[in-house]
């Protein structure tokens, strides 16, 4: 039985209790506990089931490497699925659910798959489920569907009511980690005087130094601990973050980490651009490979003394400790101190007379030297386990009643961050682990190591060693960021001597395959030491094969417990070095990391900006039916009480047709272009000639890419002798302002020219329909009289005595003026305009320029279109000898027969449906249907009583008068005949009006 | 009389937020070589050294880019200002425009400045990276913003009005009371000396 | 090579599975081969297996410098669609998806296709047009895909807001028989193949010069010795520029990162792949239970197989806001890979300007779907010489003349 | 995550501050130009692995187009240059082969 012990704990607060449920079972922790060690406390044993065979699953670990004891935390909106119960602080009424299981954590029939685990060899997914075919999509998928995945999926209605956000920091050296090598880093970087920050992911300082009894500076470890705390929160270029880990490493010393504010937004991310980083993140201890392993029970020997120590937490009454290095015999001895029993420790090494072994022997504890675990005895909970040679095949020797087991199977330095950006490792034998490889570190902007390995991250375990390379590291960190102040000396620190490890990859030695399908290396997804073995035997060898064909790695712990105890087994069946088979590569983030999180405050009303023209808030009270033109906000059309979106646009239309009607313009674009440049450069720019726009009057121009394709249009009018304004389409306005700057910067440099977006600068109304003019006359203060102002004409003056500029200009066909004022008094001219005038939206504009045979950017164009096709050739000055995109439509297929545009009228009136295709004569050589053109635009035309179409349709302008045929994907069909594309006034005689 | 987007609107928490008062302001375009006397002679200001704002009083030169800067001047002055300049300059090479109402000023005052703006910024707003008297243009959330302080504990930001609401949404959303980083503050004011 | 089967594993059961053997060879390369393919990826097995299924060409090596389908074949978001606006790519793509429809049956090996249906969201009036064009146009491609309203998204998908603040739904591209497959086992299954029929794998065999005589290529040299061949076919995504150098010409394509990322398992909620490219995001969940997420590419130029993490941040905020029951779901892992993006975001499949030298390359971002269709492309073009009407519009020319396969003008760009 | 130098406002640039603008240093090819040229200008690209001149802009800062030379497969750079020029300045060139002895342009 785990229990909670009467005194201890250096963690937790007795008198502070902390209530639970755990499955619907009411639970009490501490203060201080985590979920793993409260569940502990409680007795839980079983905390999940594993992904495959749904064995049961205790907890192993005591951090982040923790790969069994995933939660289902929370209620409702706040439910989250696979929280690790490891590194979970336990809080008052927290909902706990185990996972993976059906009907009940004690009783999960998934087991069965267990019991057919011989028929389910790694990979049988691969080769099976094949026949009938029929069976993958309604049996097998679902099936397997179903079997898979862990924590249950949230409600499809959820919405998660917390707060998120990030944080930006540029900071000279980042210190990953606070135990003794993160501290010594941050004392040395931050006396140096660089900018520091240190994060540590737990929350505590000193992290194992304190539970492993170091001394340092002749005090226990965390005395030390405090001193050093203190004297950082002193200093002020230094900053100290606990609960808060650095996730990921990314180019030029960007890096990602994850806080858990208490009190605050549920979690907080941190962007940091470091000078350096230190990586001080410690190791992980690697669990023992023998049958049984996985047994609820089985605890890393850290984990067991993490528990014992923080949390007085015991994982049971009688532990056998497991070992194969003398670390391990902590545990052993912490047991024992703490009045419990540890009736043997079984070590792999034929001697173990190091100081700490003795020192246990002269506790009283047995120690069996040269020993291994041929097997666990489990009935619901562990009964003893059967010790055997670990030279042997694993014939039990003895049987030794216990009810937990502690493996010590040595340390793997945590060295994902060095790996996330390009960092190399190399295998140390001696330490039987990866180590950073300084040769080959990830680097930064300036090719040098962007991150600087500490302490036992370093792959050292002594702790005079870790604190030597911690003060190293932050040293160079500071020296980096060129602070090379007195980084003060590096403590002393004394601990017991250890013997030498020895690397004991499978338990026995030479374990028979009946062990070795029970001896698991990846506890989530249960991979077994014989799943590795058949793996490699069908030559899944490269380490990647073996990875992605076993799943080892792949769980939620990414490897952390299993990664080299699966290279040692593949290195082992195929014969080749450790260090020749290598390691797969550690990607971001370190530890799970929430999406909201990364999502930040970009949620609901600030996932993206809104745009809002000056006229914003009077569309909203005239209920304005929105469309979102890129970040924009526009009016799509103005319904009334009643009124369907039809019959708004039908009388909007007829209004501006027949009345007039006013348009909110301020989304086009307005680029001023002024210099004595400015004419050769606008000549480029355009397909037409700008330079030949007289002053006090307007032309509309094209703009293309060097590619041809027509990419914007527009009216550009001549304000001065060498300044003129462009306006761009709503989408235009930024593109085409960092068009001209990029041609300019970067091309023609020389050019004395200066471009302005003053787009928003202008509130922009259009005035249109045979009313306009008498409307705006009415407003006083400017003659705009046919003669005074002609159509493609502009002047400036005062309207209501607001200052405007007006141009007499038609989208519609109608008789129209467009209204520039100051943004801020926008607003009076639109008031008194819509007293007597048809507000009109974006859908009503498309129809009236359809009517009219106006194309639209993005209707009649897709980026494939060019000007020629749209019978644009008017607005190409053909004698010009250059133009962006002149060169581009020179190329045979650009020169050669195309799409080109045409008006479409059905026989009955009916409105083509928009994209649809005219079908040509047969199929082509792939059996696709040939086809003629395609309709870009087709509306309801109220002024015509009928539906019109625009569309690109091959020689069009030469077949006027055909008839095609336009196939529907219901298997329908359209008629439709070629016409002009100009449906209305097509003498133009309103629009001079 | 003018409107202005975040007329009215207010918000405390970190910091306050608050719609700077109304100011003139005039895009200029050119070179110092070209312009920087005439600058002198119309607004009494020197160009300002490259990311820097010159001010005298509540008129100020900020500098946008090497051949651009953004003329702050009290309401109602930047038309005046505009003539002023374009005849002074009339035969220099140069593009003056009156842009009063394309850009929203935002002021946001508290010791919680910096960790408010540290949310929303990738810029160093250190002490050492933004300090007084600088202009640094980048992004506030999603869009384009300049940033300056006009003291320890007063920030101004500058954005295109259209999207004036999501920046103040943004950082009143970031200066949630309880979102207390206290990175910069309080011991970033210590830092500072 | 022995058949799997179920009944192949009961039997092996009974002996400890000690009848399994190798998937696939490792031979010593050969001086000489009729065809070497250089990149042993999805495209370059399937171009090797329909060499040998379709053509009876089985003299072929196909040369790998790292682990078989360790490229963008196992780095990529595994989905399976061909609902293209213009005709070459719906052809191809199409193709490819019949060929998926079998392919577990024809390999003996189960690529877990699975035609759970893909749906582009429209979330803008631009994006209704430009689908409901797509879909026009399918119809007359033998494509099946239809438009479909908010309502019926949300019945195929509950997950999705449909009625988000910001780009409420307005209906979808859905195509029923498009789905994902398992990436990996689409290598493995063609490697073994491709083994069965006596063609050489060599892996760890890096290609370090292209010899070339009198404008015809003649071999290559390898990092295991030099090797001849009547054919090369260079299927290398992501380093084709590296290989076009070595033979001497350059290619239309720039090599960018490309990013994914996947979430911890969680039961079924999902049986669709959603596609939302207003906001640039696309998901589907794994058989195992991961959300898999992928985005835009990144915007410069890099072999580092791993990108910026904006990009990632961009894709996750979108995803928040369309199922915003992930919010509180977490991230596992990231990756990125190396694409080819050519000037018209096309693949190139045809002659390089070095006589026997042929192209399969420039997927971008869309290359796993097309695994089957380009491999049977590419073999008809290998074994005859010419291209075949699937290939006929990717050729190299098409960027001197101006005839671009420019999938972006409808809606749909991502994959 | 780059962070590039605007050498036009001496900005320590984030790269969500900056767009990306494809390969530097590429000569326009006009009307006059033959089709191959052409195709030239508008798509070949050496696509190096290794030393790469690029085009950025500082979009959400001054403005201002500049170039940098960045290694393709570190991401180590070499130096950023305004980009009025048709070819990388001497000291960005010396500062590539100091990192880069074997690089030829």
């Amino acid at each position: 039985m785990s229990t909670r012990l009467g005194t201890g704990g250096s963690a937790i607060d007795r008198s502070r209790p902390v209530h639970f449920t755990f499955d619907g079972r009411r639970l009490a922790g501490l203060t201080g506990d985590t979920v793993a060690s409260a569940l502990l406390a409680n007795g839980e044993r079983v905390v999940g089931r594993s992904f495959k065979y749904h064995r049961p699953r205790g907890i192993v670990a005591s951090g982040p490497e923790e790969p069994n004891a995933l939660l289902g935390i929370g209620t409702g909106d706040r439910f989250e699925p696979n929280a690790r119960a490891t590194t979970t602080p336990l809080r008052e009424g927290m909902a706990l659910r185990s996972q993976n299981r059906w009907p009940s954590l004690a009783f999960d029939v998934g087991v069965v798959n267990a019991a057919l685990s011989r028929f389910l060899p790694v990979g049988f997914y691969y080769k099976t489920f094949m026949w009938p075919r029929r069976f993958w999509e309604s049996v097998y998928e679902p099936l397997i569907r179903q079997a898979a995945g862990l924590g249950r999926a949230p409600d499809a209605e959820t919405r998660d009511p917390d707060r998120y956000e990030h944080f930006h920091l540029h900071v000279d050296v980042l210190v990953a980690g606070g135990g003794i090598a993160g501290l010594q880093s941050a004392l040395a970087a931050g006396r140096a005087g660089a900018q520091v920050l240190l994060m540590e992911q737990s929350p505590h300082w000193g992290g194992r130094a304190q539970v492993d009894g170091v001394r340092i500076e002749g005090d226990p470890a965390a005395e030390w601990v405090a001193r050093a705390v203190a004297e950082l929160e002193a200093m002020p270029n230094v900053r100290l973050r606990l609960n808060a880990t650095v996730v990921g490493a990314y180019d030029h010393g960007w890096m990602l980490a994850v806080e858990m504010p208490e009190p605050g937004p549920r979690e907080r991310l941190w962007k940091i651009r470091a000078r350096r980083t230190v990586m001080a993140t410690g190791a992980l201890e690697r669990p023992l490979a023998f049958a049984g392993n996985d047994r609820p029970g089985v605890m890393l020997a850290s984990a067991v003394r993490d528990n014992l120590m923080r949390y007085a937490v015991s994982p049971g009454d009688r532990t056998v400790l497991v070992t194969a290095n003398d670390d391990g015999y902590r545990t052993a001895i912490a047991l024992v101190e703490a009045g419990l029993s540890v009736p043997l420790v079984v070590d792999a090494r034929p001697e173990c007379n190091g100081p700490l072994p003795r020192r246990a022997r002269e506790m009283g504890i047995r120690v069996a030297p040269g020993r291994a675990i041929a097997g666990v005895r489990w009935q619901r909970r562990i009964t003893g386990v059967d010790v055997c040679l670990q030279a042997g095949e694993g014939s039990a020797l003895e049987h030794v009643p216990c009810d937990a087991v502690a493996m010590a199977g040595g340390w793997s330095p945590a060295v994902h961050l060095w790996s996330h950006c390009g960092g190399r490792l190399r295998w140390d034998e001696a330490t039987a682990a990866f180590r950073p490889d300084p040769q080959f570190p990830p680097t930064g902007a300036d090719g040098q190591a962007a991150i600087l390995p500490a302490g036992s991250a370093d792959g050292h375990s002594r702790a005079v060693e870790v604190l030597a390379s911690a003060h190293r590291a932050g040293v160079a960190g500071a020296a980096a960021a060129a602070h090379e102040g007195d980084a003060g000396q590096v403590v002393t620190a004394e601990e017991g001597a250890e013997a030498p490890a020895l690397a004991v990859w499978r338990m026995p030695q030479s374990a028979d395959h009946r062990l070795r399908a029970q001896t698991f290396l990846d506890f989530q997804n249960d991979v077994k030491l014989t799943d590795v073995e058949l793996a490699a035997q069908e030559g899944y060898r490269s380490v990647e094969h073996a990875k992605r064909y076993t799943t080892l790695g792949m769980a939620t712990d990414q490897g952390k417990l299993s990664n080299i105890n699966g290279l040692a087994a593949l290195s082992h069946t195929t014969g080749q070095a450790i260090s020749a088979v290598g390691t797969t590569t550690f990607r971001p983030p370190y530890t799970p990391l929430t999406l909201a999180t990364i999502a930040g405050q970009a949620r609901g009303d600030l996932f993206q900006p809104v745009r809002r023209t000056p006229l914003h808030a009077r569309h909203e009270a005239l209920g304005a039916a929105w469309e979102p033109v890129g970040q924009w906000r526009r009016p799509y059309v103005y319904p009334k009480a009643g009124e369907t979106v039809e019959d708004a646009v039908r009388r909007e239309v007829l209004a501006v047709r027949s009345e007039v009607g006013i348009l909110d313009a301020t989304t086009l674009g307005k680029i001023i272009v002024k210099g004595p440049d400015a004419a050769q450069f606008l000549d480029m720019i355009y397909t037409g000639r700008p330079s030949t726009i007289a002053e006090g009057r307007c032309r509309y121009g094209l703009i293309c890419n060097e590619n041809g394709f027509l990419i914007d249009d527009g009216v550009v009018a001549r304000l001065g002798p060498e300044t003129w304004l462009c306006h761009t389409t709503t989408g235009g306005a930024e593109r085409i302002h960092a068009h001209m700057e990029e041609w300019l910067q970067t091309e023609w440099w020389d050019w004395r020219v200066h471009v302005l977006n003053v787009t928003e600068q202008f509130g922009q109304i259009a005035v249109a329909g045979p009313l306009a003019r008498n409307l705006l006359e009415r407003l006083g203060g400017m003659d705009l009289s046919r003669e005074a102002l002609p159509f493609m004409h502009w002047t400036e003056g005062r309207l209501m005595d607001v200052p405007v500029r007006v141009f007499r200009i038609s989208f519609s066909g109608e008789l129209s003026f467009e209204i520039a004022a100051p943004a801020g008094r926008a607003g009076e001219i639109w008031d008194r305009l819509a007293q007597d005038a048809t507000p009109y939206g974006t859908e009503t504009m498309h129809v009236l320029r359809a009517e009219k045979g106006y194309i639209m950017i993005g209707d009649e164009t897709d980026g494939t279109v060019i000007p020629q096709d749209l019978g644009l050739n008017w607005a190409i000055a053909k004698k010009k000898d250059d133009y962006i995109g002149k060169r581009g439509q020179m190329r045979l297929h650009m020169a050669g027969e195309r799409w080109r545009l045409v008006g479409l009228l059905t026989p009955d009136g009916a409105v083509l449906p928009e994209g649809s295709l005219a079908v040509a004569q047969g199929t082509n050589a792939n059996g696709q249907r040939r086809t003629q053109g395609r309709v870009t635009s087709a509306y309801w035309s109220p002024t015509l009583g009928r539906g019109i179409a625009l569309g690109l349709v091959d020689r069009g302008p030469e077949r006027m008068g055909e008839t095609l045929s336009f196939l529907q994907p219901d298997g329908s069909e359209y008629r439709a005949e070629i016409v002009s594309p100009v449906f209305h006034d097509p003498e133009g005689e309103r629009l001079n009006a | 009389m003018p409107e202005y987007p975040l007329e009215g609107r207010r918000f405390d928490g970190l910091v306050r937020l608050e719609s700077a008062e109304p100011r003139g302001m005039i895009a200029l375009r050119g070179t110092p070589e070209e312009l920087s006397s005439a600058l002198e002679e119309s607004v009494g200001l020197a160009w300002p050294a490259t990311g820097e704002a010159a001010w005298t009083g509540e008129v100020g030169a900020l500098w946008m880019a090497p051949d651009e800067l953004l003329l702050l001047v009290p309401q109602g002055q930047a038309q005046d200002l505009v003539e002023r300049l374009g005849r002074s300059l009339a035969d220099r090479h140069h593009l003056v425009a009156d842009v009063s109402d394309m850009r929203t000023l935002l002021r946001m005052s508290g010791s919680g400045c910096r960790d408010v703006l540290a949310k929303v910024t990738p810029a160093d707003v250190s002490p050492a990276g933004l300090s007084i008297g600088r202009v640094r243009r980048s992004r506030v959330g999603q869009v384009a913003a300049a940033i300056w302080l006009r003291d320890g504990e007063t920030a101004e930001i500058a954005c295109f009005r259209s999207v004036a609401h999501y920046v103040f949404d943004l950082l009143a959303d970031a200066a949630h009371p309880e979102a207390r980083v206290d990175y910069w503050t309080p011991q970033g004011a210590d830092a500072q000396a | 090579m022995s058949r799997y089967s179920a009944l192949r594993i009961v039997r092996e059961a009974m002996r400890r599975h000690a009848g399994w053997g190798r998937a696939w060879g490792s031979p010593e390369p050969r001086r000489r081969y009729k065809v070497v393919i250089v990149g042993a990826g999805g495209h370059g097995l399937a171009t090797a297996y329909y060499l040998g299924r379709n053509y009876g060409i089985t003299d072929v090596a196909v040369l790998e410098k790292g682990w078989l389908g360790g490229g963008n074949t196992g780095r990529n978001t595994t989905i399976i669609r061909s609902n293209y606006l213009q005709d070459p790519s719906a052809a191809i793509y199409e193709k490819s998806r019949a060929l998926y429809e079998d392919l577990s049956q024809e390999l003996n090996f189960n690529v877990m296709f699975s035609p759970r249906g893909v749906m582009m969201l429209a979330q803008t009036e631009h994006e209704v047009r430009g689908y409901k064009r797509t879909v026009q146009a399918n119809a007359l491609q033998s494509v099946a895909t239809e438009w479909i309203g908010p309502e019926r998204v949300k019945e195929l998908c509950p997950i999705i807001r449909i009625d988000g603040p910001r780009y409420p739904v307005l209906g979808a591209h859905w195509q029923p028989r498009g789905g994902t497959a398992r990436h990996d086992a689409v290598a493995w299954g063609y490697a073994r193949k491709c083994s069965e029929m006596g063609m050489h794998i060599v892996e760890r065999c890096a290609v370090t010069g292209v010899r070339t005589e009198g404008g015809r290529v003649q071999g290559v040299e390898t990092s295991r010795g030099s090797i001849d061949c009547e054919s090369l076919c260079l299927v290398v995504a992501g380093h084709s520029g590296e290989l076009a150098q070595m033979a001497g010409f350059r290619l239309p394509i720039e090599s960018v990162p490309l990013q994914a990322l996947v979430s911890e398992p969680i039961k079924p909620c999902m049986d669709v792949v959603v596609m939302a490219n207003t906001v640039h995001g696309y998901m589907s969940q794994s058989d195992k239970g991961e959300m898999v997420i992928g985005g835009g590419t990144d915007g410069y130029n890099a072999y580092t197989q791993r990108g910026s993490f904006h990009h990632i941040e961009e894709t996750v905020r979108a995803l928040v806001e369309t199922f915003p029951m992930l919010s509180r779901l977490k991230v596992l892992r990231q990756w990125g890979g190396i694409v080819d993006m050519t000037g018209d975001r096309s693949p190139i499949i045809g002659r390089a300007p070095v006589r026997g030298i042929y192209l399969n390359c420039g997927w971008g971002t869309g290359g796993f779907k097309a695994i089957p269709g380009s491999g049977w492309a590419t073999a008809e073009l290998v074994a005859t010489g010419a291209s075949g009407p699937l290939a006929a519009d990717f050729g190299l020319e098409r960027f001197r003349e101006g005839r671009f396969i420019d999938e972006s003008v409808a809606a749909g760009v991502a994959h | 995550m780059l962070t590039l130098r605007c050498p036009c406002c001496g900005v320590l640039a984030d790269e969500t501050e900056l767009a990306p603008g494809g390969t530097a240093h590429l000569r326009r090819e006009g009307p006059e130009a033959s089709d191959e040229a052409f195709e030239a200008y508008m798509f070949l690209r050496d696509n190096p692995r290794g030393v790469h001149f690029e085009r950025w802009r500082h979009a959400f800062g001054c403005g201002k187009w500049f170039h940098a030379a960045r290694c393709t497969v570190t991401n180590e750079v070499f130096g950023t240059y305004p980009a009025q020029t048709a070819a990388p300045p001497e000291e960005v060139l010396e500062a590539i082969r100091r990192r880069r002895p074997e690089w030829e342009r």
